[in-house]
């Protein structure tokens, strides 16, 4: 009961069932779409267009309209990847481990987070497949039987294991993502009055009821299906971070790669849910749901995460200090410190392991307008590091003849932007079409949390 | 292309129909003529001699045949008449100096049976000319009975896997249909009642389409069962087949290249400078290869089997260290008229031989450096070495 | 033979007629139901190939029915006909005016598609030269005449002969002369049918003419020895070598024959501890300066004083004549020491076309007593025949209207001479202008007729390089477009109605025939010759001619003024071959440049001018070029290379590069590449320049490993230790090491007899179909050939030591690029290979990534039928070069080195058909096959007695990055130099 | 639903439902069913309900780890063994995909195995004993059988209505 406590009332204003149930499904139900959906939209879609275009000239032409050479072949295409997988990690890891952990105030945000989790991973899915030198051969990459002998993949590469985990991970979010917003789809389906929306969401529904033996069986189904997927979450990130640890390029071979990679995703992942919710809140009203203890809860987690962060960065460079290895050495200490990428590298090291450490202000905490901007600049620190990794490191490898430097271009912007676009835009209708809160679960907290109200309000 | 192919279908069943007719006539006859003798079915099958030989009119392409039953044996005639090849092949002195004199121009084999050959030796002796008494009888053309069998056989198979192939296609669709409509009513118009019924729809509807899909996708960029139309209306079956001539003769680099090598039309005349008129085509398609050669244009043969352009074959590695029959890939050549692929030439199909198939090991001193299996082999820890155990499934074993 | 393929090639060009229709013309390769990506693979693949192997074969003997065709004897196979899909050798002679090599010819189909050393021969003992290995590529060149052209238009062979005869008679008649101006020729045949066309017409003067001339050389040897020649030099023989300026390793005189000789006495295989040593004064850092192991800076104006300085100090020892020298600092004692040490033994040359410098060298040459000994005098080489003066008069009997008409025979001096704009000027008012450029060349375009030669490959020829050596040119195709040889045309014209063909022939008869012995018949003694593509006539052993001493003076030395110093490249050479898009890309080996020729400045000079790379300089205030900053290079020195910048040269060749001939020095009589002196002025221009390699030091790391010869002596293992230490620490592996049974290919690349010339590259990417990407992509670090010759100072110093070391796929046993390809594409095979399996290849790159030597290339674009990579592979013609053996890479899958696969199997399966084990030096990779110092050796690791498995067990033996545990195939041995510690 | 009525007693507070669910027990009426818009775990007790679905997610796990060891063995050393990097054909790699697939494989099943038991399906016609339930409403269901007379009826409305009950209704359904 301490964090509950300690976190005092989780809706604010005295709510009853009834009220939550209007405040959360007023905006799907309502007829008119409010303009600056519609605003955001066409920029979403205008940058999805663009990244379209990247798409095809990358097709079309080849992967020599991007900037990567035969020293760094692997280039933005592969940060963005791994940033959006970070990315997509906060949903899962928000709701799962909240959940696991009975953490009670998850209900109001791992919906949102958990189909942030959705979109950033499908963002993530477009880069390895554009990525492929012949994306029409792509199917190679499944092992199913066929008349080539049958020849079968190589089950060795991390590449591979990358794209198992990776579907999995799509898959066993969007299960459990979807089985969370049934009894909502119910509840809108006996709402609504609009003969489609009944419809639809009747078909969404499932037919829930909401009887003692569903709600039963619902929760230990979701529990059992939050469990599993909990240490997927761990091995995704584990499994993308060894494309690099297992690989035996300097300043990718290192076996702290695994949960430094984690780490990382949590941080990044929270970081953007923070970004978000602080929009959906505003625009939304549902300050009363998304309250600043909620925020305060995740810039608390953030500060210790970067904390970690810290550590591996140093753990890092130590390493590569205690293993005497030049190629090691070099990579740590010329070529990023001081090399042709210390700016990137300098960012990053800022971004993720200092600027965050503000957090322990409690001013700052508070101060929704500092909040939001140092979520910002964590997401591009994340950013930077994946550059740091993926880049530094394979500029200057073993042989110094074949060092080359790499510069991106317009074609992998474009693309980039194009999945930023393809997120929002999920985002978006993600808002305007499904219950971006969890209603029940709300109801759930609703009690006990009123309860602590009481005896809060007596403590304060 | 479709259109000729409807055109083979027919033809062939219609000699289905006469095959065992053949067989009943052919007993029939030779049992007669035996008897007979010296019948007027000596002087039809003396035509097909009559092509590169004459009774004292001097040599054609073959020898004189004037007293040839007093140079040789009767016995060794008969064997040199049925596959004369075959003797040269067993390195018969007499059959290899007629062979070589006849600047190698093979005498296509004859399958007669002994009493038709005795009869046509005996007309030979007579100088051509026919006793007075023999009766004249109509005899229908002689096509060897076992052949027309196989040739409907081989062929047959082409056409069912093709025919088979088109009805799964036809499955798939009408049962892609049925899947729509069920799916429809199940939603939708519940006008079945019973939903049961729609599951078993959409379940075996599903099956077919997959099974087509699979069939389909597996045949990208294969051309099983592919039978193109020739420049020239060319019968193996008449050619490997009934007239026995060595493939090697024809694809002359099989043993010396990667390419088996198609025939130029010089090869064509060596037989056919003589041979001017076909049985089934008469002077027509003959008459394309002396067109060829007066307008120095090379004959644009169609290819039938073809790898993909990744791949490399080399047919000397097969034919000649391999010692692999050509009909192994190439089906039975021999009872085809137009050539059509008969295996599907996948990698699967190359692996599946390259695991299972016995490589030369101790009869080619190639093999001598792999130490170990010989050891192994002394051992008795492998009792045969197959191509997979020296590289077989190496991918630089064919691609590079 | 030929007429085969000049028939398939009717089929070829029908084909064009018929526009881009492939499937029509070949109805066997239109598959329906093939998938995107196949279907683009096609086009691009061997079946073109293919067809034309097939209708060859189908074509070839429908004639050989009718016209009975004259055979060239090829060397391995004997051919009654042609085998589709087996390769044929001919020897014969590469010869492009300026170099000689001979050669065999590997024809597919009757396509000439690769180019290898003649072993036969001695003087250039299986080596090729990069031109060499690509001159095949000539061949199937866009740019080639298809046919005589009369200003500037197709013609008919006809008419253009009788105008031209009935001009030639016109001017013989108003005597007026007519210059008939050749290349140095040094084929006997060739020069008698001249002697025979000026007998037709007096009138007729013929002059041999050289871009880079040696005249000083002869005149110089003419005033010592009285006779013009230049003599036959024995590196190998030689213990201390002292070249001034002479870069006889990559382009100078008979770089195949001396790289062979100088690799010779630098072996240090089976227990060999002696070692030659090569000194190198020079102004560029050339690839001999970069093999020396001492090398001096010198300026050109230097040369000669230092030169002196050397005599004066050797004279002084021995008790001869000691001239006045003016002072130069460079020191030349331990040199004099070495040289005396070696006296008999020693060998100076010099590569500048100065008569004073050459008279010194020959007076130090006569006082080591090196004449007999390392040089041969009664061997006169027969290469560089052109005299200065000659062309001189040429010019002004041009000039003034002297001469009525000129004939340019492999030629093109309105681009390479020094006073070329005022050549083009004077050669309008002539009124008979005829060319034999097989491409329409900067004097061709200034000629009223064209008679278009033949491509070497495609005629008859001898050639007597060095005084009786004897070599054949024979064809290995029929000439492709409506051309004609040389001779051929002469024979029309003198009205002789016969082929070169029978003349070269019935000359042999006559007149060398009866020389030999050996031969009963001639047909034999013919078909002989033709077979092995050479003969030699051992001439009687004589007397050195007696050395008549000259006045030697120097010339004091310019000081302050920024002075020139032009050089041949060894991609670029004279010009010749600038629409040779494998030239143009290949990586210069010292600056690794491609694409380019540039200013090449020390940093010390460039750093006190304010240059840096790419800065763009001008020169005389006319010409502009980009700085490269050469370590190496003398202070107050800047270099050029000559080559480029050609106007007529095709579609590649145009436009790359600055001509620099102008810039020559004929300041002292005969022209001269270095000493003209320069001004500098910076512009605030800048021009990329692509460059293969853009970091040039170790940065400490065991990557070339190298030691001196005496501490060699002391211990084999000397500067090896890395290895020992790897060798001790037990390499924990979770798995076994991998077993082979029969084969595990290998390659030892011994880095001390490396001289980096780069010749394998060529050689692989002939091989190998490798594409050519062009500038742009270069600079972006996307080159494809798979050889990488990487090159490393010691520092980036003014006079650094160099590092040549080729990097290809190491084959790795524990290869890190096999385990992370997620399709399964790379994987290994029973005998060692890492395979790379193309159609398999769906591009993830990680591969790329993961491979710690960098040697897999990845296809950035469709290399082939693209137009924005408008080279070989993009027309049809030039695609004729492809290995039909080995895939044509499609866009998006990375490729690399297979060790030569192909061959590997092809070898195999001979071996099979003969019924009989794999001999050791069966197979030859293309790399090794082309080396000039034999630095690479194949072979098979589990044979030990094989070459490769012996140079492997030394102490030298060591695996690039083998603390990595890849257990690569692939081993290099440590450099030695011959130096004092 | 068969023909018979139903008592329907509406609540609008979770703790009160629990108790009235309690109270009902101890009168011995037979709930059927309680009706909420979010889990009540007490009802669950009371109500002595059980579900086996953790088990069923143990077997799918279990399933999944061995088939795709299987897979991988089958197709890596079996059926076409290629070597790549010097490793061995049966490779510690596979650890890594055995491990993940297995929770594909456990949590697609679970899923499965839900929307079995509980008959659910996409479109799936329902009728709610009170639509509010949805909304802010807890509803106790009572089966009304035959021998059931009204007082008894009455008695369970009176006990509803006692443990706090909003309303109760009859339903025919």
């Amino acid at each position: 009961m301490y964090n509950i406590k300690a976190r005092g009332v989780l809706i604010e204003g005295n709510k009853g069932y009834h009220d939550i149930t209007r405040d959360i499904t007023n905006p799907l139900l309502s007829k008119t779409t409010p303009s600056w959906w519609w605003v955001a939209a066409f920029i979403a879609t205008s940058m999805l267009i663009w990244g379209v275009w990247g798409f095809y000239n990358t097709i079309a032409v080849g992967t020599g309209t991007w900037g990567l050479n035969n020293s760094v072949s692997w280039g933005w295409a592969i940060i963005n990847f791994v940033w959006w997988i970070g990315i997509g990690h906060a949903g899962t890891a928000f709701s799962i481990f909240l959940l696991v952990l009975h953490q009670k105030w998850r209900t109001s945000i791992n919906r949102a987070a958990e189909a942030m989790t959705i979109f950033a991973v499908m963002a993530a899915g477009m880069f390895p497949l554009i990525h492929m030198g012949r994306i029409w051969d792509g199917f190679y990459v499944f092992p199913y039987p066929n008349t080539r002998g049958p020849l079968w993949v190589n089950f060795n590469s991390p590449l591979f294991w990358d794209v198992t985990a990776i579907s999995t991970y799509l898959t066993a979010s969007f299960l459990f993502w979807y089985v969370g917003m049934m009894p909502d789809f119910a509840s809108i389906r006996e709402r609504t009055v609009s003969k489609i929306k009944k419809k639809i969401y009747g078909i969404l529904s499932f037919g829930w009821l909401g009887s003692a033996r569903g709600w039963l069986r619902f929760e230990t189904a979701a529990l059992l299906m939050g469990g599993l997927t909990a240490p997927l979450v761990v091995s995704v990130h584990s499994i993308v971070a060894m494309d690099f640890a297992a690989g035996i390029v300097p300043g990718w071979h290192s076996t702290i790669f695994p949960p430094f990679f984690v780490v990382g995703a949590i941080f990044s992942g929270f970081a953007m849910v923070l970004t978000m919710m602080i929009i959906v809140r505003k625009v939304y009203k549902y300050e009363e749901y998304v309250t600043q203890r909620h925020l305060d809860a995740i810039a608390r987690v953030l500060t210790f995460v970067s904390l970690i962060m810290g550590v591996a960065y140093i753990s890092e460079i130590f390493i590569s200090w205690y293993s005497d290895s030049p190629y090691e050495m070099y990579v740590f200490f010329k070529n990023r410190a001081i090399g042709d990428y210390a700016f990137e590298f300098w960012a990053m090291i800022t971004c993720n392991a200092i600027i965050p450490q503000l957090f322990w202000f409690k001013k700052i905490r508070t101060n929704i307008t500092m909040v939001f901007i140092i979520s910002i600049f964590i997401n591009i620190g994340m950013w930077f590091e994946r550059f740091v990794i993926v880049v530094t490191s394979l500029s200057k490898t073993w042989l110094p003849s074949t060092w080359h430097a790499y510069t991106p271009t317009v074609t992998e912007v474009a693309i980039y932007v194009g999945t930023l676009g393809f997120f929002v835009l999920g985002i978006l209708l993600f808002l305007r079409f499904l219950p971006m809160m969890a209603v029940s679960e709300l109801k759930g907290v609703l009690k006990e949390t009123s309860l602590i109200t009481e005896n809060t309000n007596n403590h304060e | 292309m479709i259109m000729n192919k409807s055109v083979n279908v027919r033809r062939m069943k219609i000699i289905r129909l006469r095959a065992p007719l053949f067989l009943f006539f052919l007993l029939f006859f030779t049992a007669v003529s035996s008897l007979v003798g010296q019948t007027a079915e000596a002087e039809k099958n003396f035509a097909q001699c009559k092509a590169c030989h004459t009774i004292g009119g001097g040599r054609l392409v073959g020898p004189d045949l004037k007293g040839i039953t007093d140079k040789f044996p009767e016995a060794w005639l008969i064997k040199f008449i049925r596959n004369s090849q075959a003797l040269v092949k067993a390195g018969d002195k007499d059959a290899v100096k007629i062979f070589n004199e006849y600047s190698k121009i093979p005498m296509p084999a004859h399958n007669f049976t002994d009493a038709q050959i005795k009869d046509i030796l005996l007309y030979i002796k007579k100088g051509g000319k026919l006793p007075a008494s023999a009766g004249v009888k109509k005899v229908p053309a002689k096509v060897s009975p076992a052949s027309v069998q196989k040739i409907s056989l081989s062929e047959r198979y082409v056409q069912e896997k093709r025919e088979g192939s088109r009805n799964l296609a036809i499955f798939a669709v009408i049962s892609a249909v049925l899947l729509i409509l069920s799916l429809l009513d199940l939603i939708f118009t519940h006008y079945l009642k019973a939903k049961w019924i729609h599951y078993v729809i959409l379940l075996t509807a599903l099956w077919i389409i997959g099974e087509w899909s699979w069939d389909y996708a597996t045949g990208l960029g294969r051309q099983q069962n592919y039978q193109p139309d020739q420049p020239i209306w060319f019968s193996h079956k008449v050619h490997a087949g009934q007239n026995q001539i060595d493939c090697e003769y024809c694809h002359f680099t099989a043993e010396r290249s990667m390419h088996a090598g198609i025939p130029p039309a010089s090869v064509c005349m060596n037989c056919h400078s003589q041979v001017k008129s076909g049985k089934r085509t008469g002077k027509k398609e003959i008459a394309k290869i002396y067109a060829a050669i007066k307008e120095k244009k090379p004959i644009q043969w169609v290819k039938v089997h073809n790898l993909p352009d990744f791949v490399y074959f080399n047919h000397e590695q097969h034919v000649k260290v391999g010692k692999l029959n050509c009909t192994e890939c190439h089906g039975d050549v021999a009872q085809m008229d137009q050539i059509a692929q008969v295996k599907n030439l996948s990698m699967g199909w190359c692996l599946d031989c390259h695991r299972a198939h016995k490589v030369q090991f101790t009869n080619n001193k190639f093999y001598g450096s792999y130490k170990k299996l010989h050891e192994d082999l002394k051992a008795g820890k492998v009792d045969l070495v197959t191509v997979k155990m020296i590289g077989g499934e190496d991918c630089a074993k064919c691609h590079y | 033979m030929e007429k085969k393929y000049w028939q398939s090639l009717e089929v070829y060009r029908e084909m064009k007629r018929k526009g881009a229709s492939d499937k029509e013309a070949m109805p066997e390769f239109s598959i329906d139901g093939l998938d995107e990506s196949e279907i683009k693979g096609k086009s691009s693949r061997r079946d073109f190939l293919k067809m034309m192997g097939f209708s060859v074969g189908a074509v070839a003997l429908v004639s050989s029915c009718q016209m009975p065709v004259r055979k060239a004897i090829p060397l391995l196979n004997r051919p009654q006909e042609l085998t589709p899909g087996v390769s044929n050798y001919y020897a014969s002679t590469f010869y492009d005016g300026d170099e000689y090599c001979s050669i065999l010819v590997k024809t597919r189909e009757s396509r000439p598609i690769k180019i290898e050393g003649n072993d036969l021969s001695p003087i250039s003992q299986r080596a090729t030269t990069a031109r060499v290995q690509a001159s095949v590529l000539d061949l199937y060149d866009d740019a080639r005449l298809k046919g005589p052209q009369k200003n500037g238009k197709q013609g008919d062979w006809k008419t253009i002969d009788q105008e031209i005869k009935a001009k030639l008679d016109t001017l013989q008649r108003d005597d007026k002369e007519v210059i008939l101006m050749t290349s140095t020729l040094i084929s006997p045949s060739t020069i008698k049918l001249i002697g025979e066309f000026v007998k037709a017409y007096p009138n007729v003067k013929w002059l041999q003419y050289d871009s880079l001339p040696m005249s000083a050389m002869r005149q110089a040897n003419d005033t010592n020895f009285g006779k013009a020649v230049i003599p036959f030099y024995h590196f190998e023989s030689a213990d201390v070598m002292v070249g001034f300026n002479a870069d006889f390793l990559g382009t100078w005189l008979m770089p195949t024959t001396f790289s062979k000789q100088f690799s010779k006495g630098r072996k240090l295989k089976d227990g060999q501890t002696k070692m030659t040593r090569l000194y190198q004064f020079e102004t560029n850092m050339s690839l001999t300066g970069s093999n020396a192991d001492y090398r001096y800076q010198i300026k050109p104006s230097e040369e000669a004083a230092v030169l002196l300085k050397l005599y004066n100090t050797l004279a002084k020892k021995t008790g001869n004549t000691v001239f006045s020298a003016p002072s130069v600092k460079t020191d030349v004692k331990m040199v004099a020491k070495d040289l005396l040490k070696a006296k008999g033994k020693s060998l100076v040359v010099s590569g500048t076309n100065d008569l004073q410098i050459q008279l010194i060298v020959n007076a130090i040459n006569s006082l080591l007593g090196s004449y007999g000994k390392t040089i041969d005098l009664n061997t006169p080489v027969n290469l560089k025949q052109g005299m200065e003066n000659d062309m001189k008069q040429a010019m002004s009997s041009i000039q003034s209207g002297k001469a009525g008409g000129v004939l340019f025979y492999n030629v093109n001096p309105v681009y390479d001479c020094v006073h070329s704009d005022k050549l083009a000027k004077a050669l309008k008012k002539l009124p008979l202008k005829v060319s034999f450029a097989t491409t329409m060349d900067e004097t061709a375009a200034l000629c009223d007729y064209v008679c278009p030669d033949n491509n070497y490959l495609e005629s008859w020829n001898d050639a007597e390089p060095a005084a009786g050596f004897y070599s054949f040119t024979q064809p290995a195709i029929r000439p492709i477009f409506d051309t004609r040889q040389f001779q051929d045309s002469l024979l029309s014209w003198t009205g002789a109605g016969k082929s070169f063909q029978d003349y070269l022939e019935e000359n042999w008869k006559t007149n060398f025939f009866p020389k030999q012995k050996v031969f009963a018949g001639f047909d034999k003694f013919w078909f002989k010759c033709k077979q092995d593509g050479v003969y030699y006539f051992a001439s009687p052993e004589m007397e050195q001619p007696k050395y008549k001493g000259a006045k030697l003076k120097a010339p004091k030395p310019k000081n302050g003024a920024v002075e020139l110093a032009l050089y041949e490249k060894i991609s670029a050479g004279t010009g010749k071959h600038a629409n040779n898009p494998w030239l143009q890309e290949m990586p210069d080996p010292v600056t690794t440049a491609t694409w380019d020729n540039y200013l090449t400045l020390s940093p010390a000079f460039a750093k006190s001018r304010g240059l840096e790379q790419e800065d763009v300089v001008q020169i005389n205030n006319q010409l502009e070029l980009p700085v490269l900053v050469q370590p190496g290079q003398t202070e107050g020195t800047v270099g050029i290379a000559i080559g480029y910048g050609r106007s007529h040269a095709g579609k590649v060749g145009d436009g790359v590069g600055k001509n620099v001939y102008h810039l020559m020095n004929v300041s002292g009589g005969a022209k001269n590449l270095l000493g003209t002196v320069v001004t500098l002025k910076k512009t605030s221009k800048t021009y990329p320049l692509a460059l293969t390699q853009t970091h040039h030091v170790m940065e400490g790391r065991p990557i070339v490993r190298e030691t001196v010869l005496g501490e060699f002596i002391k211990n084999p293992a000397a500067g090896n230790e890395e290895h020992e230490k790897f060798l001790k620490s037990e390499n924990f592996s979770l798995y076994p090491e991998p077993k082979f049974d029969a084969f595990q290919w290998g390659i030892s690349i011994d880095l001390n007899s490396c001289t980096g010339c780069s010749n394998c590259l060529i050689s692989c990417q002939a091989e190998n179909n490798v594409a050519v990407v062009g500038k742009e992509q270069v600079k972006r670090g996307r080159i494809m050939q798979w050889i990488r010759v990487d090159r490393y100072y010691s520092e980036m110093a003014d006079n650094p030591e160099v590092f040549h070391m080729p990097v290809m796929c190491q084959q790795c046993d524990n290869a890190p690029c096999e385990n992370v390809c997620p399709v399964a594409a790379l994987s290994h095979s029973d005998e060692g290979l890492s395979q790379v399996t193309y159609n398999r290849c769906i591009g993830t790159r990680y591969c790329m990534n993961n491979c710690p030597y960098k040697a897999r290339r990845f296809n950035w674009f469709e290399y082939v039928n693209n137009n924005s990579f408008d080279y070989n592979m993009n027309s049809d013609l030039g695609k004729l070069v492809l290995n039909p053996d080995v895939t044509v890479r499609q866009r998006g899958v990375v490729e690399k080195c297979t060790f030569c696969v192909q061959r590997i199997q092809e070898k195999k399966l001979q071996a099979k058909a003969e019924d009989r084990e794999l001999r050791d030096g069966d197979i030859l990779t293309a790399c090794q096959q082309s080396c000039p110092t034999d630095a690479i050796q194949f072979g098979n690791l589990l044979d030990k007695k094989s070459t490769v498995s012996e140079s492997n067990d030394t102490g030298r033996m060591y695996h690039l990055l083998e603390s990595l545990h890849t257990l690569p195939s692939l081993s290099y041995l440590t450099k030695v130099r011959n130096k004092e510690a | 639903m068969n023909n018979q009525s139903q008592i329907l007693g509406v609540f609008d507070d979770p703790d009160v439902v629990t108790a009235a669910v309690k109270e009902l027990l101890q009168n011995n009426v037979s709930v059927k069913d309680v009706f909420s818009p979010f889990p009540l775990e007490h009802v669950w007790e009371m109500l002595k309900m059980k579900t086996r679905i953790p088990y069923a997610t143990f077997i799918y796990g279990a399933l999944g780890t061995a088939g795709t060891f299987a897979f991988l063995y089958w197709t890596s050393v079996i059926d076409y063994p290629l070597t790549f990097g010097g490793k061995p054909h049966n490779s510690l790699s596979f650890a890594v995909l055995m491990f993940v697939l297995t929770i594909l494989s456990g949590v697609i099943f679970t899923l499965a195995t839900y929307l079995v038991r509980e008959k659910m399906w996409p479109g799936k016609k329902v009728s709610m004993p009170d639509t509010r339930t949805m909304d802010d409403k807890f509803v106790i269901v009572i089966d009304r059988d035959k021998n059931m007379d009204d007082d008894a009826v009455r008695k369970i409305d009176a006990l509803l209505k006692k443990s706090g009950a909003v309303e109760v209704n009859m339903s025919n359904v």
